[in-house]
């Protein structure tokens, strides 16, 4: 994926990811992100068009400024210079209360209507794979306003229904969360190895928005376990500007621990 | 009346954790008490039910060891490190024994304890609606979680989780007084909340300081004594995690032991080495100088930034 | 993006408090903003609802000027020097106006704003139960609290008390930075979760510092400024009562007040004296120099008892 | 009320009361304790009897040692030196919890049965007298371990059933509080300002235990709302030492705030 003019105007994968994810925050928004990608993404949008985002962990560090980029939800350069620190309580309270704009998920397996699986692959009693669990996904799922979903793209990750609903998307469909009364409104949109993935305003079923540079529509129907719609529009994913590749190399991840080295 | 509490890890397991407990072990990815965590492993604790929102490496050693037999928590993972074999094998295959556990949510164990430390017998909660964790349930059967419709006619329900009362919690600090008033800052994690809900509290910490220390700032205690049946001061106590203004996770040291533990016998041989061929944590960290060098030991102590000082004047 | 949040605590009033609202008044007989309670009388703010855990002559002045409509609360008392007399007034004989109030208990009050800062829709409790709080409502009829079977099937019932989320809140502290992250330390009262729980909060202080201050030392911090719509600095903004590190309580001008408000004429003539006849705090200050004295006034000020310092390192 | 050999061996009925407050306090208990005499029995016997007593006050101040006796349970004397500081969620947390051995208590008006009311004097919605309400009473009458009530004994205050049950006792008699599983066991004592009351061990009901020097009974008898009821061996209250005086009027009270010039 080398499309060099300068040293700049190439990007890789996770680059390209981490830079759609950095466009799904709004200034002043206030966010909970985890590691990795969605971390890079959110101090991505911090430097760029979003510098009032309030960066929250469920690990109760609410509007963090690290001088070294974290690599933990527990990470203790989170706390020098954040404007509050407690516990899981008031992390994820705030979550809980509706107060957080955006969340950033992630999981083994996501379905059509975006519910998410972190528990089982296989039967709950006697899994072939068990996984994590929950940790704060369930809550972020339930309490954010809108979450942003990060996923690798693969047939058996995006299968029709997940083995196990971990963390609520849409259930089945429309008007489901309305009954549940949740104090968030669901995935926004799905940010995958292979494009972008949102959610039909009406039905609530996950449909392509864009592909990445490189990556076909045939591609991508073939990575995913159901007849994945497209939007009318279908078009490839916005190249990121070489200044924003600058940034996150140079400035958000120069030892290369989340890009890994160029 | 005064109770002497001050004591060796290896004295406090032996008093205070029996077989069968049900115990919450405190923090979240940080000021784990590896200390006593190992002192269980070394003394063969049985059968035992571990509560925490989220669990790491140490949940996996007590696992692979055999002492544990029910987990209650909403995450055993090694973040971005990956999986934690022991779990994995115990879950998957039931080795070295089953496990049952209860999933909940990080939110919902927060809620479970700060409603043990409250005395309030349940909490209602968003979290879990829908999901499959209100389906499975393990040991608990309907009481894992309840749910229920809003009595206040919102027309909504939701979930009850129960108050949990561990009978034993330990967690590792900063520094506590010798009656056990725990101080602790930067991340709390599950803290206050584990901690207080539980009927006794073995602490570990970096430093026993004496109370008049305590006294100059009490609003950092997140644990009055009253509750606190030991207090063990063993330095780098929470080795490999961080504790602040100490020192910094030892990610190398994490991520060797996720290597090792792939397999059985990788994992028998890390503990052989730094669990049961060690006899407590003074011990321990001899050993870590002497395979890693003074200047890898040296360098996860923390820099200094030193908070200012406050007026407590009347 | 960045609003300018530092204003007079006349323009925050004006601004954020309207007539007809639900108002939570924070802290426990200390660092209440008598600033701010004073604006809102000389604003002729009107058909309020006030909540909190405990009030005390802040309440009887708005009462006493009219401001007030509804009381949620546990106590509206002042300790040791005796009733509060517009409450009574009020209460007893609907001068000046009818007021409605809703008796809880102090925990009651405590639960009903941890549960809405935490968007839980309400807590179960024992206070109350088989006492005639449970038997008597004002204007929340039956969802004042209603009992429920604990259904984990314990066989007690317990009160359900609801989440209360007012519209804004306002509360001193000894300070905050422009953002309006507020830290606090001594007595926090019913703080954190009282201004936590308001859908905006007007926040007064001792003095405004910087972000680089409040990030020195984050576990100090009970609000994030996300919250705060207003932030007021007016040094003494709590007196008569204290601030820790800053001043002590003025038990002299409460029982001042005390005895003045007796009767309805010495109640106007104490508040035309010291809350209608001055513009704002500095000017109330002055005001009480002139008239107690720089020797009084100083003798209020707090000792110096320095917590220490701790290290945030990593 | 004077019996002088030295300065110390006579006594007021305020002090009387103090003391008789402070016998109910065991060593090492945990005590929640308000202003004024219950304070001073507090402090006088960890002075005393239980040095290892634990203090709280219901602001969140937990295992206090201050030096200087506070005015109100949020003096900010409590602070400096205390174990933990908190807030009222943990003052009364620990309350709730049902950790606390001993609470004070007071009120307007006291029953039979030991309920207090500190609300209403008279009708609930048109009261002849409004009082403070609740404030932590009926939080603390609920959940610590056992009570000591100090009451003001005179007939009005004194009557068979209270006009608003604030604070739970025994409600009508024996079995009741058992059912509202409530964390504590009730009133364990009526320190009241003729004489000294405890409650029956199988109906509840309010008896004599004993009468202050200089009482009579049939003093109590006139000042108490139904037939009140006495113990086998009904007698006078200890009086107490000069040893005991001395630390109350010269070491916890020296101005003579709380019990009065003598």
């Amino acid at each position: 994926m080398m499309m060099s003019e300068n040293r700049y105007s190439d990007f890789t994968l996770q680059e390209l990811m981490a830079v759609a994810a950095a466009a799904e925050i709004k200034d002043g928004e206030k966010v909970i992100i985890g590691t990795g990608l969605p971390l890079l993404g959110g101090l991505l949008a911090q430097r760029t068009h979003a510098p009032n985002m309030i960066a929250i962990y469920e690990s109760g560090a609410i509007d963090c400024k690290p001088l070294v980029t974290p690599f933990s939800v527990a990470d203790p350069v989170l706390v020098p210079g954040a404007a509050m620190q407690g516990g899981l309580i008031d992390g994820l309270g705030i979550v809980h209360a509706g107060d957080v704009d955006v969340g950033f998920l992630g999981g083994a397996q996501i379905d059509k209507y975006g519910n998410l699986n972190t528990h089982v692959i296989g039967d709950y009693y006697s899994p072939t794979v068990r996984l994590p669990g929950s940790g704060g996904s369930n809550d972020i799922g339930a309490g954010c306003k809108r979450t942003v979903i990060m996923m690798l793209h693969q047939k058996q990750r995006f299968p029709e229904k997940v083995d196990f609903v971990t963390t609520p998307g849409y259930f089945d469909g429309a008007g489901q969360r309305e009954k549940m009364g949740f104090p968030g409104d669901g995935p926004s949109v799905v940010v995958s190895t292979l494009g972008i993935l949102r959610f039909h305003v009406k039905t609530k079923e996950m449909y392509l928005e864009s592909y990445h540079p490189g990556v076909t529509i045939e591609q991508i129907k073939l990575n995913t376990g159901w007849d994945l719609k497209m939007a009318a529009d279908v078009k490839e994913t916005v190249r990121p500007t070489p200044e924003v590749i600058r940034i996150l190399r140079e400035e958000l991840d120069p030892t290369g621990i989340f890009l890994g080295k160029n | 009346m005064k109770i002497e509490k001050v004591m060796s890890a290896k004295e406090a397991v032996s008093k205070f954790i029996d077989d069968g407990m049900n115990i919450a072990i405190g923090s979240f990815f940080h000021t784990i008490a590896y200390n006593i965590t190992h002192e269980i492993i070394r003394q063969e604790k049985k059968h035992l039910t571990i509560c925490a929102p989220s669990f790491n490496e140490h949940a996996d050693q007590l696992i692979g060891a055999g002492c544990v037999d029910r987990i209650v928590s909403s995450y055993v993972w090694m973040e971005v490190f990956g999986s934690l074999n022991c779990f994995r094998r115990a879950m998957e295959k039931g080795v070295p024994n089953k496990i049952e556990m209860e999933d909940y949510t990080n939110f919902a164990m927060a809620a479970r304890f700060l409603a043990g430390s409250l005395g309030i017998p349940y909490m209602p909660v968003h979290s879990m609606k829908g999901s499959d964790m209100m389906k499975y349930s393990s040991w608990m059967g309907e009481n894992k979680v309840r749910m229920m419709k809003d009595p206040f006619g919102s027309g909504v329900e939701h979930a009850l989780v129960p108050a949990l009362k561990p009978d034993v919690g330990f967690v590792h600090a900063q520094r506590a007084d010798e009656e056990g008033n725990v101080q602790m800052w930067g991340i709390l994690g599950d803290a206050p909340y584990s901690v207080r809900a539980c009927q006794k509290v073995i602490v570990s910490v970096e430093e026993i300081v004496s109370r008049d220390v305590i006294g100059r700032d009490p609003n950092r205690t997140v644990l009055p004594g009253y509750k606190v049946v030991a207090v063990v001061e063993d330095p780098f106590g929470s080795h490999p995690k961080n504790c602040q203004g100490y020192y910094n996770a030892d990610r190398d040291f994490i991520f060797k032991y996720i290597q090792e533990s792939r397999t059985e016998e990788g994992w028998k041989k890390f503990m052989d080495e730094w669990v049961y061929g060690v006899s407590n944590r003074a011990d321990y960290l001899k050993k870590y100088i002497d395979t890693f060098g003074m200047k890898k030991f040296q360098s996860l102590k923390a820099k200094d930034m030193s908070s200012s000082s406050v007026n407590y004047g009347y």
